[in-house]
């Protein structure tokens, strides 16, 4: 196994910019501001499109910058770190899904129109819940020049703000992409889910009514390498939060006092925070770890890391999120305390693409057999 | 009527049983709190409050009280199955928990003959619902630190300060407070005293915290010139804190005198494995995944091992080397065994774990919402951070942190 | 499932004039010089026998005192807080397989003789270290009125002082007891054994070249008995290991001072210690639950209780032994310190009859399915 | 030959591999220690001597040491890449590690010219071991509270009291002595003072321990009036605690400087893979078992996550909030994965789990006896509850315990 990080200047000054412009954009008030939004920020979104961000990953022929997923993750992390929501990782994702999925034709349709702002947004999960992303039920049903769409999807995040969406369905008992158009899906067939991490937009898609042309059916399914933007970006989140979560848990060790002394100075609260910041610093390094192998285009590698880095990353921010909450004491179990914030980003970003047993479940047969 | 046989024993919980069967009160037909700590809404207090009623008047709270103050006067032995009875029904609980656990034996242990007239029957019919006003915001578990003032002036004490985590404080007709009346002494605990102080004054003010799951069901309690009745003092100025350490263990489960009947409907270990044969991960039932199975069987026998030492702890010969370890902590293990339960309840949901409260959830998401509420256990009556010190002080004679 | 717990008259007496009584016979000096012995300590053995102790299970029309298993487990309890090094687990364990597995012949002559003294010691293991008792590879052949028996049994406590062995080994493919006494065994076939746990006195014994008459054989193979007495007592010894552990943590804890203060006053020791107690109430009630429902005669219920016991027991007292040494700092580090010595019981105890990991999964099918 | 080019460092790696191939000390006949405190035997003592020297004059340790006095001056990646070869062929280690990795970086640092001159060569060379004399019996991981005593008398300092853990006590010529010369003084850190001293001396005697494993490897060493030279004294009197500190730094690995070369041939996740596919539990390979095989998991990400945060700590760009964390934690890391680590591979062995350093044991007992030797890493240099403290203070800001 490569135990190798590299770090471009390209990705130090992605992650120098986007840490400043995350925490101008997404101070705790604005996060807590936005909670009940029932829309996304456009005027961040336009600027994050400006930055060219959302170009990182597109190949240069399609109007991107061509510097990889790697590049990508610097900024996911900063978003993380300051609990921004926005419609990125999911634009991101859908721009790596046709990239590695569509033909030359969709590419060259859809790429162009993301750089400039287009939303994406998976629909990949279903009503069980299963991680297993090419074992569906959704169906799409060929009559004619178009495919007829059964089924219904889940956590299809900040849909009612997107311009199309990637959808899973079995085509003849194959799993396969298609793309849907806004325009298509008829009214009502969205409805919004309540979920543990507020600042989540999360939507319920019924595909039932669905039409689309055969066109839009993707050329290759490569859930593969939606899997690996997946992780990597909610790896890139995790170890955002994590950083949050210390500073949150630190500030409040540090000004609180019970029994005569700062809190901090008990070694039943310290030591867990250490034990987390030392989760933290393992969880970015399995992070730049994945990110570099990942680049280097070795799909054995980049699964291990992947694995690993989202194992570990959800392990322990489920446990900063617990701790931190509870190192609140009284203030930590009200909607007020900003723990709770963070405990409840740290249980979505577990509980999506797969949990940390999941995924050494994963890892078993590939390091031990 | 002191001694009893298994066959009265008997007898009784068959009686118990079939009254809870006929008189079960429904499904109200919207989602219950599980405990005192989380009733939210009218609707929710007045049904809990009225089952509580029905039961006690039914004979079956307070079974073990004396019958002059409005108890039965009968072995503590009956009430128990009684209480054991409604947990095994899974009826609702008896919301008036600080007044049937705290106050009410506090006032039978310390009170006057007075308190007791005027208080106890009230607390079993749950006619007088009772808050506590221990916590405070800048305070945390440190009570010692208690700000709120009590200054005497006439017949009355003049209350100003705010306590938080008054569960049912817009409900609630009398607090135990615990309250500063001088700020010299010898160290701080000399300072406090302890009133069985009235809500319904001017100047006391509950307003509802909204918890971590967006729900509500605590007040932070606002004192302003509140003027109690001098009587409402219980024991002498500066008795406060030792009071407050009564009503402790009371609270920690430490000595019984309880009115006894559920205090809460808390899932346990059976419901998640229930849980476990139903919640599908990637296609599979939760069950039949090895890691979860081992974690199943490591909690069935913490959860076990925590009724088990119930059990034992009445056997003095079986808890002779620290004979307070059990009970001083049940707190401790029964709130840190719920946390991790409904942790591990969510985890058998797979991408369903990210869900909360609503339809699409798994059970109406209670499983999420239970997790977050188990942090009430873990932080109120004191951390379990605190719960760690005082077992290693006083159990193991350790020296204070 | 149950949860009671009775505890009778005569088992409270036996826990107070055994807690005495190995309290006065065992103190930590004497447990250290007896690391070394080549021998058992016979003057103890006497002692222990007129205390009638070897016939507490043995039922009365063979000598003993009829009581069952439960009223052993006080007596092996305050063996194991007192690190007493003595064969009695072994001969209670012999007793009770000759009990439950012997004929009316064979009880008639070996139990008597146990409640006077006999030592039995039990040959069930094999060099593959498994704990499945019934799956073995030693053999006994028939030839005419004789057994010839071959190969290798190991963890063979006290087998230099016993009188007689409770052999496994199969007979036409199908596990069997046997019997064999001292005298049948061959010069050089018993091996001292290095076992980490420096109280037991272990031997290997080889089989080979031992006959023995087949009236030897037991009648039965209850090897459940066997496993049922063997979890009991060893879970009775660990819990009496744990209460040793945290007197002596707790003692090193409140007089050993660093950076000016008692260093029980230290979280990061006294939370973990708190720990170990409350993991050892548990195993205490788990141990005598386990005594209430054997003694019901309840195998289902038995089964539960006594691998929830070892399970529970064994994962304490292994972490309690390793945190002894490690919060006596630098002197845990040394021989002298005797945090080792309930280490090393631990771990002996862990992986003596199966350790947690083995327990839980046996629970799994039973609990679960 | 300041800047290097990847082709000369591959060029380096091969020459280097071959070397060491070709002069692989081979299996001395008994077992090696895996660390220089757990040389217990003469035998091992000098097999690891030898090799030390064999492996300078070859030219692959102090290499980036200055040339003047024994080292190379080479780039430090060349001496990186000749460790790192010794550490994958799996070579036994550089015994005088208090020499090359404490004393030699600190005497480079801040040691008089003199001493540079005097000691540094025969550190790489083996010729000089050293041992370290900073914990005493009373003060455990407190050495602020040194109470070992150091009296300038003309020439000399006379040293009384007495150290404990010097590993390599009886065969070390030097020692860096941490000792008072004052106990007036603002603080008791003030009375410090930090000695380069000699071992050969009249009145000091390192006398071994016994060891949890049952054997030898460390000292405790007494001075009873013994005289060392005044010219001993590193800085002035008064300066030991702040030199002492800067000596835990190489120790934590926090800054380099090191000589090079490796410490120890400990065990890794790898051997312990390796182990399950021998090891039996219940008739079968213990990495059958679904239980092991998801511990195996934990402690491999684990593991791979200590490699990659030494990686990482390279790129300044992603070490920004709290930038010490890495090498600050890395003792903890390292010392608390291999005790569970050691942990794990005992519980692979079935009911073997209990057998000891002997032929019938798997590995000879290596497993068990290596989990007992752990205790050394997070026991000594600070206990693994004290670099806790450490990496909350100095990393995080938090206040002291």
């Amino acid at each position: 196994m490569s135990s190798q990080i590299t770090f471009s200047d390209e990705q130090t000054m992605l992650l120098d910019t986007a840490t400043e412009f995350c925490r101008k954009h997404s101070p705790i008030e604005t996060v807590r501001a936005r909670l009940d939004a029932d829309q996304i920020d456009a005027t961040t979104w336009k600027e994050i499109t400006d930055l060219g961000w959302l170009g990182i990953n597109v190949p240069e022929e399609f109007g991107g910058l061509g510097l990889g997923l790697s590049c990508v993750v610097p900024v996911a992390e900063s978003m993380g770190r300051y609990l921004m929501g926005t419609p990125y990782n999911g634009a991101i994702t859908a721009s790596e899904c046709l990239a590695t999925s569509g033909s030359r034709e969709q590419k060259e349709e859809w790429l162009p129109k993301i750089v400039s702002g287009a939303i994406g947004a998976m629909a990949l999960i279903e009503t069980n819940g299963s991680w297993i992303l090419d074992q569906i039920e959704a169906q799409a049903i060929a009559s004619e020049d178009m495919f007829e769409l059964s089924g219904t999807k889940c956590f299809v995040t900040d849909a009612d703000a997107a311009d199309f969406y990637i959808v899973s369905v079995n085509v003849e008992a194959k799993a396969r992409l298609a793309l849907v158009k806004r325009e298509q899906i008829p009214e009502g067939n969205l409805h919004r889910e309540i979920v543990i991490d507020e600042t989540r937009r999360s939507y319920q898609l019924d595909l039932d009514g669905i039409m689309v042309p055969v066109d839009q059916l993707l050329e290759g399914s490569d859930f593969q390498a939606i899997e690996f933007a997946s992780l990597l970006l909610l790896s890139a989140e995790i170890t955002g939060g994590l950083v949050g979560s210390i500073h949150t848990i630190v500030e409040y060790l540090n000004t609180r006092r019970a029994f005569d002394k700062v809190i901090g100075s008990y070694q039943a609260l310290k030591h867990p925070t250490v034990k987390i910041l030392l989760d933290l610093e393992a969880s970015r390094s399995h992070l730049y770890h994945a990110a570099t192998v990942l680049a280097d285009d070795n799909a054995g590698e980049a699964e291990i890391a992947l694995r690993m880095a989202k194992a570990h990353g959800s392990a322990a921010f489920a446990f900063a999120g617990d701790r931190a909450v509870q190192f609140h004491g009284g203030f930590g179990f009200t909607y007020e305390c900003d723990a709770q914030l963070y405990l409840r980003r740290a249980l979505w970003c577990q509980y999506q693409f797969g949990d940390e047993a999941y995924h050494r479940q994963l890892l078993e047969p590939i390091l031990l057999d | 009527m002191t001694a009893t046989t298994e066959k009265e024993r008997q007898e009784f919980q068959q009686e118990v049983a079939a009254w809870f069967v006929e008189n079960n009160p429904g499904d109200p037909g919207f989602l219950l709190p599980e405990t005192f700590m989380e009733v939210g809404t009218d609707a929710q207090f007045e049904y809990l409050r009225d089952w509580q009623r029905k039961v006690y008047e039914a004979g079956f709270l307070g079974m073990a009280w004396p019958e002059e103050y409005g108890g039965r006067g009968m072995p503590q032995v009956f009430q128990d199955i009684a209480t054991q009875e409604m947990a095994s029904q899974r009826l609702p609980f008896m919301p008036n928990t600080i007044g049937l656990n705290w106050a009410g034996p506090l006032i039978l242990k310390m009170g006057r003959e007075e308190d007791k007239q005027k208080y106890i029957k009230n607390i079993l019919s749950a006619e007088d619902i009772w808050c506590q006003g221990f916590s405070e915001p800048e305070a945390g578990s440190d009570l010692g630190n208690s700000q709120c003032r009590a200054v005497r002036d006439g017949d009355d004490y003049v209350i100003n300060g705010s306590k938080i985590w008054t569960s049912l404080g817009s409900y609630a007709k009398y607090m135990i407070l615990l309250a500063r009346t001088s700020t010299g002494g010898a160290n701080k605990y000399a300072g406090l005293s302890y009133f069985l102080a009235p809500m319904h004054v001017e100047g006391i003010d509950p307003k509802p915290i909204q918890k971590l799951t967006g729900e509500y069901g605590f007040c932070q309690t606002y004192f302003d010139n509140a003027r109690i009745p001098a009587d409402c003092l219980m024991g002498s100025e500066g008795e406060g804190w030792n009071i407050a350490m009564v009503t402790l263990t009371f609270e920690r489960g430490a000595t019984g005198g309880q009115a006894g009947g559920i205090a809460s409907m808390e899932l346990n270990i059976n419901d998640v494995v229930e849980l476990s044969r139903r919640a599908m991960r990637n296609g599979k039932p939760a069950i039949e995944d090895p890691h979860i199975r081992s974690q199943l069987v490591q909690l069935i026998t913490e959860s076990r091992g925590n009724q088990l030492m119930a059990a034992r702890a009445k056997i003095p010969a079986l808890a002779t080397d620290w004979p307070t370890a059990v009970p001083m902590s049940g707190k401790l293990r029964g709130s840190e065994l719920k946390r991790r339960m409904c942790q591990l309840a969510v985890s058998l949901q797979g991408a369903n774990g990210a869900r909360f409260v609503s339809e699409q959830a798994i059970d109406g998401g209670k499983w999420q919402r239970s997790y977050f509420n188990s942090f009430s256990g873990t932080i109120g009556g004191g951390t379990s951070e605190i719960q760690h010190n005082i077992v290693g002080e006083r159990v193991l004679g350790l020296p204070k942190s």
